[in-house]
């Protein structure tokens, strides 16, 4: 991975949106089986108005148009937390013009602490939390380098590994143990916005991503 | 299960357009999505604000009005408002006393209501908050802050709004808007769904002859889903419920509400208060001021919730004090 | 279209009595199906009495108060109830200065209140009709007399009541009550049926895509049936079909009721009442005192009415004077 | 047709109301396509009611127990129709406890103003109206004997020839054109009471019929 700047920001954040058109029927019906089928309206929405948004050079101040841009078109639980991972970001990397990739798993770190506080959820829930600290610690070990399949691989294990026991928290945590056997609407989600990433990283030179390897 | 609309992205807000048209000496919408008494704040007075995702009518926006709420945020279809649309309510309902949150517990409205006053806490306008979670089906009661807020928060409302009209302090109001919160127990069956427009779909689905005890305002699965009952087996089992949350007995005053969820009937809502009056008269227990109609809805869902609502001396006098909103007068 | 009740032979007497537990200082049934004010006839003041089937409320039992009407007679759910009943209700709702009769157009009402009338005679108890029948869609103008008495009923119920509260002679409150009744224009269009429970099947049968233009309450045949339009071109339909029947112009100052049937939620209302308002403001007509809500259904129906109501001095002035019931409140 | 007295007319209303019993859903189908299907609710409860009543020995005031009996328990158009007929008959026979059947048709008349007057209906508008009026005029005609099979014949040739006219009065105006091939349901009542009648009158001796043949 290289570093983040605003423009390597904008191209993740335009290719996910691109992306997220594509899979928020997927999105919309894992929802819709664990709660009201809202997350791929939300989260193509959400990256929609993202990429839409002129971002400044600022990295921090970049993150922050992102957050608000999410925050103007997505309320749902997942928009939401998708905003408080965007601010806490922005406000760990203002005044900066690009942040390198190792700041990344602390940047996650801070992303989920805040995402916490504002959920008041915990690691174990099956949720997007535990999306996120999977691939947190997927980052950490792998160090430098292209982390990005591990990022994947830890996204997706995420998502099997949980399938099997019950939603804790938010809207599907009613369904009790009629939650078995079903993906997380929300770490399903997560699971898609980083296979997207991935594919953005590839051509990263190309859109504007300095590319560190 | 059918409707009358015309783009379903513009359901919402042709809805609030409309409202405020009917009723321009209620409300106003001095913001997008953000509905104020047509006056404004009160200055002195706390201010009431609530919110929620639209498709409740009359919750939350009806409930605008004197000696009720002063401003909601209101979202798409059972969904939440932004917590910028939460923040500017706020704004708009601040009269210099401080402002109170008194909304339902959904993940999401919780989670914005909460940014909504961190970014009022920067403004300098002091606020709290009164979660509304009085499903007992919901969740057992050693969960009872996991409960989902449904139709008992009119009681909240109601009753708060008459205590900030007194011109009773931010902690005063908050004091008794959670004591009010804390008196309700609701319960809910749902026989047929309804639809969301930008959805185009049923909500959920049952079959021609089943029900769901228990089942949320927007389809949450309930406690069970089988043949029908008759009027007063569903109602025995809703007071059954209640009861075993709280439990009543002579000296015990409350108020009962008896509330469709959209296409029931009155009829139907009548025949269900009757057996539950009388299981109340057996216990001894005394009923003031019940309510009988369609208070908090979702939309076309065929249903019905029941709310009591335990009075003491306090409460009972802020529920009979003065009030008006489109929906529901008090002299 | 599924229902709450117990025995459908119940229906109706459970009710009135959920009814009349539920608001008890509204409401009382002095004798089975006759339902009066809590404190019965007010002495010296003209009687007002209406009547019919059961599965309409508010209407009909739901507009007995203070500045509405006196007594009703309630029959079966969609027929109407006996001579007798409604005699009863008559003489219990004289107060020595004679009683209006108020109903709709419909055969078994117009004959049995007529039956009833007769009675009264024989006891000395002075009686006058007046007729509603504001349903454009059911005869042509020539026709008039042969309407079906809708929704626009309740402006002849609050306006006669109001009148009636001034202490007015029974001519007096006669005289108000026709121009009231003409003053009056309503419409209905329907989505889904209803269940009358001792029949327990839907009173008619519509695909899942299609509408009825002009269908009565009862499931009474209207204009045409075809796929459901926009919620604006319903409207404008609506409206075209009104304006037709009582064409008005700048200067003119109307109310206007959009009324649900039953299922239709709120919200649909609104969008509808900010279609109908546009089309009169595109006029110059002036719009005062809308209504907007379940006034007249049809228990658990899906569609809405649209009623004008054209008012002079005297007819805006008993629309706004005070008056009570449980789901009106004019103050 | 023999004489009309106390218990003549209370075996006929039994009769007609064991009939009607079986008879009430062909009727309420029948009003169901073009009203509210409740006729044959109407017509069964309303003799059940008279049925179970005690007649006293005037003829008048048996006739007037029936009214009261029909008004008691169906005031759906048809039921008040019923009453009303009954209640002009009552007035006409008061005070005598036997009535010649040379007074049906005369009675039958004054039936039809009444109901007329009642329902500010006409003839030719394709109601149990023109159901009465042709059995009186059938009466009228045949004078004495058995006049039952000229009633029965009346009132079903009624039914048929009005098949084809849209109706005019009553709930099944509202249809106009749509009316037109279909029975009206209040003319159909009314054959198969005068058939029920019919029945009655065979075995009239046993059951307190004065037979005047
Ligand atoms: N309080 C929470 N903390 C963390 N994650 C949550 C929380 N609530 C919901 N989620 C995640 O969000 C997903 C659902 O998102 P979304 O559809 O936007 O929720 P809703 O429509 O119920 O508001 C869940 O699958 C879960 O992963
Ligand atoms: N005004 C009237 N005058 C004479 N006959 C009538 C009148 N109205 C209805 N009928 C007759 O009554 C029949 C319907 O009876 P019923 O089902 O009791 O009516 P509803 O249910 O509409 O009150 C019609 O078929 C017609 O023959
Ligand atoms: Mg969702
Ligand atoms: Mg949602
Ligand atoms: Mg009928
Ligand atoms: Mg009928």
């Amino acid at each position: 991975m290289g570093e983040i700047t605003a423009p390597a920001l904008a191209a993740a954040v335009a290719r996910i949106a691109v992306a997220a058109e594509a899979f928020a029927p997927e999105l919309n019906a894992a929802d819709g089986a664990l709660g009201d089928g809202d997350l791929g309206i939300t989260v193509s929405r959400g990256f929609g108005e993202a990429a839409g948004a002129a971002l400044p050079a600022d990295v921090g101040l970049a993150f922050l148009e992102c957050a608000k841009a999410f925050q103007r078109v997505s309320s749902s639980s997942y928009g939401t937390l998708v905003a408080t991972a965007l601010m806490a970001t922005a406000k760990a990397t203002k005044g900066r013009d690009a942040v390198p990739a190792s700041d990344v798993p602390g940047l996650l770190k801070g992303a989920l602490d805040a995402m916490m506080a504002r959920g008041k959820g915990n690691l174990g829930e099956k949720t997007v939390l535990d999306s996120l600290h999977a691939v947190m610690l997927a980052l950490d070990e792998r160090g430098e380098g292209d982390v990005m399949p591990a990022a994947v691989r830890a996204a997706r294990e995420t998502v099997e590994s949980f399938r099997a026991r019950p939603n804790k928290l938010g809207r599907a945590r009613m369904f009790g143990d009629g939650s078995i056997g079903l993906a997380d609407p929300g770490q399903l989600a997560f699971c898609l916005i980083v296979e997207a990433l991935q594919t953005a990283m590839v051509p990263a030179g190309r859109t504007g991503v300095t590319d560190g390897d | 299960m059918k409707k009358i609309l015309n783009r379903p992205v513009d359901y919402v807000d042709e809805m609030l357009d409309g409202l405020c048209a009917a009723h321009p000496d209620i409300y106003a919408q001095p913001s997008p999505r953000v509905i104020t008494r047509a006056g404004g704040a009160t200055a002195g007075k706390v201010g009431l604000v609530t919110g929620g995702g639209s498709g409740h009518l009359p919750v939350f926006t009806g409930y605008v009005g004197r000696g009720l709420l002063d401003a909601t945020a209101i979202g798409d279809v059972f969904a939440s408002p932004s917590a910028e649309q939460m923040a500017e309510a706020m704004r708009r309902a601040d009269g210099g006393a401080g402002v109170l949150r008194l909304y339902g517990n959904y993940g999401g409205d919780v989670m914005n209501f909460d940014m909504a006053g961190e970014m009022l806490e920067m403004e300098d306008i002091a606020s709290t908050t009164v979660v509304l979670a009085d499903d007992v089906a919901s969740a057992a009661p050693e969960e009872r802050a996991k409960r989902r807020g449904v139709a008992g928060m009119i009681y909240a409302f109601k009753i708060a709004g008459a205590r900030a009209e007194e011109r009773a302090s931010l902690d005063e109001v908050t004091t008794t808007a959670q004591k009010a919160a804390d008196a309700c127990r609701s319960i809910g069956m749902a026989l047929s769904p309804c639809i969301v427009p930008q959805a185009g779909r049923p909500t959920f689905e049952l079959g021609e002859d089943e029900m769901e005890m228990g089942m949320g305002i927007h389809g949450e699965p309930g406690i069970w889903r089988d043949k029908t009952k008759p009027a007063d087996a569903i109602t025995d089992e809703m007071m059954d419920r209640l009861l075993a949350d709280t439990p009543l007995g002579r000296d015990d005053r409350v108020s009962i509400l008896v509330n469709s969820l959209g296409a029931t009937p009155l009829e139907e809502l009548y025949i269900m208060f009757r057996r539950a009056k009388a299981r109340l008269d057996d216990l001894g227990v005394a009923i003031t001021m019940p309510l009988v109609g369609r208070y908090a809805t979702s939309m076309e869902m065929t249903g019905a919730t029941m709310t009591i609502c335990r009075l003491d001396g306090e409460l009972e006098r802020l529920l009979r004090a003065p009030a008006n909103c489109a929906y529901w007068t008090v002299t």
